[in-house]
């Protein structure tokens, strides 16, 4: 990244030596050895969706995903860098790449593997929608007439694009605009990884999670760019080796369980070494 | 690399968007004359405290985004228990931020008009709105215009922020496209052709309308 | 006013104020490197020549008539591909500023240099003066100074458009503000309206000095 | 018992607004019916202002303007930041004036220009309005020009229709502000030959002027201002600008002098 | 055996591109030095074409151009295009000029705009060109502006400035092209005042001026252009305004007498 930093301000200072990424002339991935010349791991977060990736009141990245990336920077032996993120601009991050690393709550489907290379799950996902307790959302049929607040990019929109044509989607770029379009009654009821939903509606008071599961489950995995087997690979290897440690459940009680508390079941979220 | 059946399927949503970024456009545009209108009038009659409280909302709209203008109005006011939709906040965002732009394109129509004018008319014994409607107002409007052209592109090209909050235009489309479907290349395509089509022809007709009043060249 | 206080937690705002510090850098940047451009290219819209004309007009229409969100989205998502540029979003924020600030300073310094009266030309002539120090001690001197309001005028809506750096992820003061608004979001609730009211204040107090600086100017040299 | 003077200024003085003494002090004098009356003096003396008075573009503070024996204007101590005086649309009408940067209104062409007023304020009828207004153009030898736009015309063009546009209210009084000031040679001579002709046609006239040549032939009566006083008067011209009798006179007379 | 000429123009033709006839056709005279050469006419006869030749600041397409015996320019009949002559600094600095239009560089000071030539062209020491840049601005009474911008100047004032910047380099001809154009009559005077002392201390002038008056006064030699031509050329400049020989000179002459 070039220029000043404000969402890691510990990173701010590091900066100055890494204006490599715009003065590197190609889009084609680092691969693991200049990585590790460079002592960076670039990896793309969200900022903006708690638990799972956000930045907490120091300006630090906090949450699932990022408890994760910072282990494989660790076992790289590098720093990591954090790119924040918006949902629809994940693959074009890689494609372009402006990251090594996707490990934003990114569920596989059939559309993204044409584009980038998904690496073995640590997370599974179906989908789940939140509406407000006083008019709760029961079933998609609800939905209809009705408004759904989206956002662009995630497996939802696609979802609802698909298969529920009579739903009026309301789409932001980010999930915080979002949840504030929810609050302030801008739609009906809002839809999005149900990890995510049920997470947010334990934490606001007034709303509940009406549907916990709609369509198929998805698993989430880090992706790299298109190609970029070696990374690939070694990320796969991590996986299983965290696995072996238990690492994901661990994530879970750092990051999802003081959220959650004891009403889910880790085992329906968590995924360890890659067996969903 | 380049795939036409898509530009050829999506293009309907563009269509859409366009309409959608022409609707908030005329109206935030209108309510921005109107402001502009109200504006220079209270600058030219010189009222007391209406004066001083034009000048702060001029010197507010000119120097802020309407970005965070919008962001204000839409996600910030609620909080104050004020919900106003997003096409009426995307219409409000562009009447403020445009006001003060008309407002001074106005002003400066006016302006320009010599006082020698004001006088002669005064001399024929032109009554004051005689004065004004007659002589005052056409060459304020001939001078005004080319700033009026200017500040209307410029607000139809502002109106590309509207999709933070939301609003189905041409950027919404295009980024959404790009969500969905990765199809970087398409939609990109598609939302320069969206704005050619909307803008070439105002900036041509502004072209054309300044020419059209410029009878007052001296 | 219930909520104000999220203002008054700590690192707020010295986080927001490093937001600003990214809005602020790139607008500087950009400003910055337009003026070499906007030097180069008005100097460019200058010369007599068919070509160049048609290439400049190309340039200064095509960046004129697209909104800068359309041109931050070309140059970030757009330029990678075609070009295999790595831009990161900082990057193709300053990439664009300045090939839109480039393009409108140019055609100010056009404006500039074509506005100088004949007669100053031929006086120089008639006093002996070489083409060189007639550029550098009569016409360059008198066109910086009809440039520089409306230069500083530029500069306030550079850094007014850098808010939309955060529709491409750059994380400066609006996304700051969001991140913010997000993690405080349980305590402080009407969060939202304080940290979008102080951003609003903030662009103002950086922009609005500048359109003061260039009012003076205007008002200043208006008779010269 | 002489006629009734077209206009007549007794003790008019004015002072603007933060000025710390009078541009006009008690100033005095009439102005016969069908006569030309000409003002001379140095720049800042306030031969303008003086005209601006009498056409009621400039409050006054002190004295009385009178048209044709009735009192149009009196003096108010407080008045100096007073606007335009109130007069009525029929009052103005009968004072007309040239001023010396263009005037034409630019949205309006040559016809439209002249056949404004009339219309709108006398409200005579259009067809006639434009047939006295042609006639009006062909006395300036302009007819052919009648449905220009004024910046198609040169200056001295643009000052005879001026004048055409002032004519056709058949003013009783018509004042002229260094109509020619801003013209090339040959079209001051346009523009002055068009006012030698009014002169003798008879119409009562007040003109500022600096072209002494020109005032010497046309004056009826002459005054010279400076520092807001009349210093010299004159029923004279020849007399006057040839052998004036002040010092001041003499003084400002040589300075069109070579030799 | 008479002097050397100052400045000998011999059948020069001028010809502006897109034009279908020359606007100087075959003309031909000498200025002789330390006298006073001045150029009246009608608007558009080619005053100022014929100045800006021999300024170098119009290409011409015919004859030739002297000074002080040496042929500076030579017709050249393709040239209506070319843009100013190619002559050197110093050359250039031998022949001053000074325009209607206000041409003091807005950038730099009275003393500044003086002293900008002789500094950078003639490389000389600016303590030395400031002490007569103050002599200068003595002569023409604007010792004590020499600190002032152009801005806070009168028009009379810059066009005085304007003399003083030419005449430091020492021209061995100065041209004035209608300089009093613009001012208003009280300035008029002290500028003709300046160019009324230069011609005294005998310095070689052209000068075209509407001023008759002030032509008369001034004049060694006049010549008469109209259409390209000269229509009457006299070396005694009384006798040619009062009783010029020519039908055109008497026509163009009364355009500036009123009965
Ligand atoms: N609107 C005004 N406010 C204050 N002072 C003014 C105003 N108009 C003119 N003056 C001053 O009044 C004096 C007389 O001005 P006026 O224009 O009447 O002179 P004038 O004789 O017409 O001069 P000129 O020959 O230059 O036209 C001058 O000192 C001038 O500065
Ligand atoms: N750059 C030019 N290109 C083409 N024609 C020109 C140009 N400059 C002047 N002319 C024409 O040449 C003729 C002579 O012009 P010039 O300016 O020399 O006249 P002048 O005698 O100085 O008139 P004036 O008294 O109005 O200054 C005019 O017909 C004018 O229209
Ligand atoms: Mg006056
Ligand atoms: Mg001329």
């Amino acid at each position: 990244a070039c220029g000043p930093s404000a969402g890691t301000p510990s990173d701010a200072a590091a900066d100055d030596s890494s204006a490599n990424s715009s003065s590197e002339a190609n889009a084609t991935a680092r691969t693991l050895d200049e990585i590790k010349e460079s002592g960076k791991i670039k990896i793309a977060v969200f900022s903006d969706k708690a638990p799972f990736g956000y930045v907490d009141q120091d300006g630090k990245y906090q949450g699932y995903d990022v408890y994760f990336a910072e282990r494989l920077a660790k076992d790289l032996g590098v720093e990591p860098e954090y790119t924040s993120v918006d949902p629809a601009a994940r693959v074009d991050v890689l494609t372009s790449n402006k990251v090594d690393l996707v490990l934003a709550n990114f569920t596989v489907t059939d559309e993204r593997k044409e584009k980038v290379d998904f690496a073995k799950p640590y997370m599974k996902v179906a989908l789940g929608v939140v509406s407000p307790e006083s008019a709760p959302i029961t079933d998609v049929s609800q939905l209809d007439g009705k408004t759904l607040i989206i956002a662009k990019g995630t497996t939802a929109e696609t979802w609802f694009e698909k298969n529920a044509p009579n739903v009026n989607l309301q789409k932001y770029d980010q999930y915080a605009d979002a949840y504030n379009a929810l609050l302030d009654g801008r739609g009906d009821a809002f839809s999005t990884d149900n990890t995510e939903v049920l997470a947010w509606a334990k934490s606001n008071p007034g709303f509940t999670v009406g549907i916990t599961h709609l369509g198929d489950d998805d698993t989430i995995a880090p992706a790299v760019q298109k190609g970029n087997k070696e990374l690939l690979d070694w990320v796969n290897e991590e996986i299983d080796k965290l696995g072996e440690e238990n690492f994901f459940h661990k994530d879970y009680e750092e990051t999802l369980q003081p959220v959650y508390g004891d009403e889910v079941d880790p085992d329906e979220i968590v995924v360890e070494g890659g067996n969903v | 690399m380049f795939d036409w059946s898509f530009v050829h399927r999506y293009a309907p949503f563009f269509v859409n968007g366009t309409l959608m970024t022409l609707f908030i456009s005329i109206f935030g545009i209108l309510l921005a004359i109107a402001v502009g209108l109200v504006c220079a009038g209270i600058e030219l009659a010189r009222i007391p405290v209406a004066r001083q409280i034009v000048r702060v909302y001029i010197e507010l709209s000119r120097n802020t985004p309407l970005l965070v203008q919008l962001y204000f109005l839409y996600f910030g006011l609620p909080k104050l228990g004020i919900v106003w939709s997003a096409e009426a906040c995307a219409i409000i965002g562009l009447g403020f931020l445009g006001g003060s732009y008309m407002a001074e394109a106005m002003r400066g129509g006016l302006e320009a008009v010599p006082e020698v004018q004001r006088e002669t008319a005064y001399v024929l014994g032109l009554s004051p709105m005689q004065s004004i409607s007659r002589v005052v107002l056409p060459q304020a409007i001939s001078t005004a215009v080319p700033g009026i052209v200017a500040n209307v592109i410029f607000l139809i090209k502002e109106s590309s922020v509207v999709s933070a909050i939301a609003l189905a235009d041409v950027m919404y489309m295009a980024k959404d496209l790009i969500g969905m479907y990765y199809s970087t290349y398409e939609s990109l395509f598609l939302l320069v052709v969206s704005y050619l089509v909307i803008l070439l022809p105002i900036s041509i007709a502004g072209t054309w309308l300044e020419r059209r009043f410029d009878y007052a060249r001296r | 006013m219930q909520g104000a206080e999220i203002l008054l937690q700590p690192g707020v705002f010295p986080r927001l104020l490093q937001g600003l510090w990214v809005t602020v850098w790139i607008a500087g940047v950009s400003v910055g490197l337009s003026i070499p451009v906007g030097l180069l290219t008005g100097w460019l819209m200058t010369l007599n020549n068919r070509v160049v004309k048609v290439i400049m007009r190309v340039y200064l229409d095509f960046i004129r008539i697209m909104p800068q969100l359309a041109l931050l989205f070309l140059a970030y998502y757009g330029f990678a591909r075609w070009f295999d540029w790595n831009l990161d979003a900082t990057g193709a924020c300053v990439l664009v500023f300045v090939l839109w600030g480039g393009a409108e300073l140019g055609d100010l310094v056009r404006g500039a240099l074509v506005s100088i009266p004949e007669v100053q030309f031929e006086s120089s002539y008639v006093l002996g003066l070489n083409a060189w120090q007639t550029f550098s001690r009569v016409i360059l001197p008198q066109a910086l100074r009809r440039l520089l309001p409306a230069s500083v005028n530029l500069a306030t809506r550079i850094v007014k458009t850098t808010s939309l750096a955060v529709l491409l992820g750059v994380v400066e003061v609006i996304k700051v503000g969001q991140q913010i608004i997000d993690a405080n979001r349980f305590q402080y609730p009407s969060g939202t309206l304080w940290i979008y009211g102080v951003i609003f204040f903030m662009y103002f107090i950086v922009c609005w000095p500048l359109s003061i600086v260039a009012r003076r100017l205007e008002k200043r040299w208006a008779n010269d | 018992m002489t006629e009734q003077p077209a206009l007549s200024v007794s003790n008019l003085t004015k002072q603007y607004a933060n000025a710390d003494h009078p541009v006009l002090d008690d100033i005095s004098f009439t102005v016969p019916k069908g006569k030309v009356f000409v003002v001379v003096g140095p720049s800042g003396s306030g031969k303008s202002t003086l005209l601006r008075t009498i056409a009621g573009l400039e409050p006054i503070q002190g004295g009385t303007i009178a048209l044709d024996g009735e009192v149009i204007e009196t003096g108010r101590p407080d008045s100096a930041k007073a606007g335009r005086s109130r007069r009525s649309s029929a009052l103005r009408t009968r004072i007309g004036m040239v001023f010396q940067s263009y005037d034409l209104f630019p949205n309006k062409t040559v016809l439209g220009n002249i056949t404004l007023a009339p219309t709108l304020v006398q409200k005579r009828d259009r067809a006639e309005a434009e047939r006295e207004a042609v006639k009006l153009l062909e006395r300036v030898g302009l007819a052919d020009r009648k449905d220009a736009w004024p910046h198609e015309l040169s200056g001295g063009q643009r000052q005879r229709v001026a004048i055409c546009r002032a004519l056709i209210l058949h003013p009783e009084v018509l004042l002229f502000d260094e109509v020619t000031a801003a013209l090339d040679p040959e079209m001051v001579r346009e523009v002055l030959d068009v006012m030698l002709g009014l002169a003798k046609s008879g119409q009562t006239m007040m003109i500022v002027t600096h072209e002494m040549n020109f005032a010497r032939a046309i004056a009826d009566h002459v005054i010279l201002l400076d520092g807001g006083h009349i210093v010299e008067e004159s029923d004279d011209a020849h007399a006057f600008f040839t052998n004036p009798n002040t010092e001041r006179a003499q003084q400002f007379l040589r300075t069109f002098e070579f030799e």
